[in-house]
């Protein structure tokens, strides 16, 4: 499945595009998005394990995905 | 009880007039702006960018966490984004409530929970050109 | 710093301005408000009273206090005295401060302190043509 | 000597004044005051021990008062 993957802010700028797709088998984990993510270019100025947001939460690493789902890196955050 | 992404300024009394009420004996607010100095540097303005659909979730989240744990439904937290210069008002959060304790209360556990949870960030423009994301939350925001 | 007690309407937005600096990065508030009932019975208005020398010295101890507790000038305070309606301020206090915890903490400190140190007094009208003397504070002020 | 003690709301109320003068001897202490005022026609309105503030502060009952000094008694506050 394809999987579009939303970046903001400083991820956004390391990766040159406000989104990206990603290939994954059916029933990936979060952590398996993570995988193919660190294999892009400019991957390496991510960090290592950045927060992921599936369906506007925050998601856990065993987090199955499923097609269509609204997903996004999440830069450590600095509102207010 | 109301939280918004804004794009224009931020109007407090109008935020105030909307929460107060003849029964509450308290209002309570924070307001955050934007500082002239970040870590010695002088700062021209600071350009707020957000996840809008969650931030919006998760502010209202938060807002609805507030009104569960204090006791009041008025409530109401406004974050601007866009480019601010220094001394505009980047967050406000308006609690109004009987009583001042859980006013004050509530206004905090906002603010702290905000900057923790809520997907905006701030690039930080300098008075030299140079400009730079700031990471003020730990960005451990616990997975739900 | 500065601290008053007054007889005309409070305009927080213009303490707000009063206090405010480029180089704050937080203002927190709190305003007290007269309710439109208190222990179950509906008020017109509350008449409040003070002995004016004593209570802005104390005032003004109290916000020095907070100053050097919390390390800003940046306070101000203005209790209102005479009649005041349902919804009028009766008390602001308002700190500008580069970060927004001791923003916070002075707030709270100085609201809790106004309440059991300053000699200002509070007779109660109701909508039944009664009053009475509210003694919220806890007279418990230590001698110093 | 002669001590002018200011009273306020709920004790001027009670005493039906705003101000009655004490006589004292020289040397005499905030207590005596008290003892001296629990003599006045309509003390019996007051609390036993009510505060008292002497030149503008909250002082102690064995504080000695002087000729001049500024005398209140103070009702329960209720700022705020």
């Amino acid at each position: 499945m394809t999987i579009t993957v939303q970046l903001f802010a400083s991820y956004a700028e390391a990766l040159g595009a406000k989104s990206i797709q990603v290939e994954l088998p059916e029933d990936a984990t979060v952590e398996a998005l993570m995988v193919a993510l660190s294999e892009l270019p400019g991957a390496n100025r991510l960090p290592p394990k950045p927060l992921v947001a599936v369906n506007l939460a925050y998601a856990a690493p065993d987090m199955i995905l499923t097609s269509g789902d609204e997903v996004a890196i999440i830069p450590p955050v600095a509102g207010g | 009880m109301r939280t918004a992404i804004v794009e224009k300024t931020i109007d407090l009394a109008a935020l105030i007039a909307e929460v107060a009420s003849g029964a509450h004996g308290a209002v309570a607010t924070f307001v955050g702006v934007v500082r002239s100095v970040n870590d010695g540097k002088p700062v021209l303005g600071i350009d707020y960018s957000a996840y809008d659909a969650m931030a919006e979730k998760e502010m209202n989240a938060i807002a609805a966490e507030a009104a569960s744990m204090f006791a009041t439904s008025a409530i109401v937290v406004e974050h601007r984004k866009g480019f601010l210069g220094v001394g505009e008002a980047s967050v406000a959060i308006v609690v109004s409530h009987e009583r001042r304790a859980p006013a004050m209360d509530a206004v905090r556990y906002i603010i702290e929970e905000l900057k923790v949870r809520v997907p905006i960030w701030k690039c930080e423009h300098y008075s030299d050109g140079s400009r730079d994301w700031v990471h003020a939350g730990t960005g451990a925001a616990r997975p739900r």
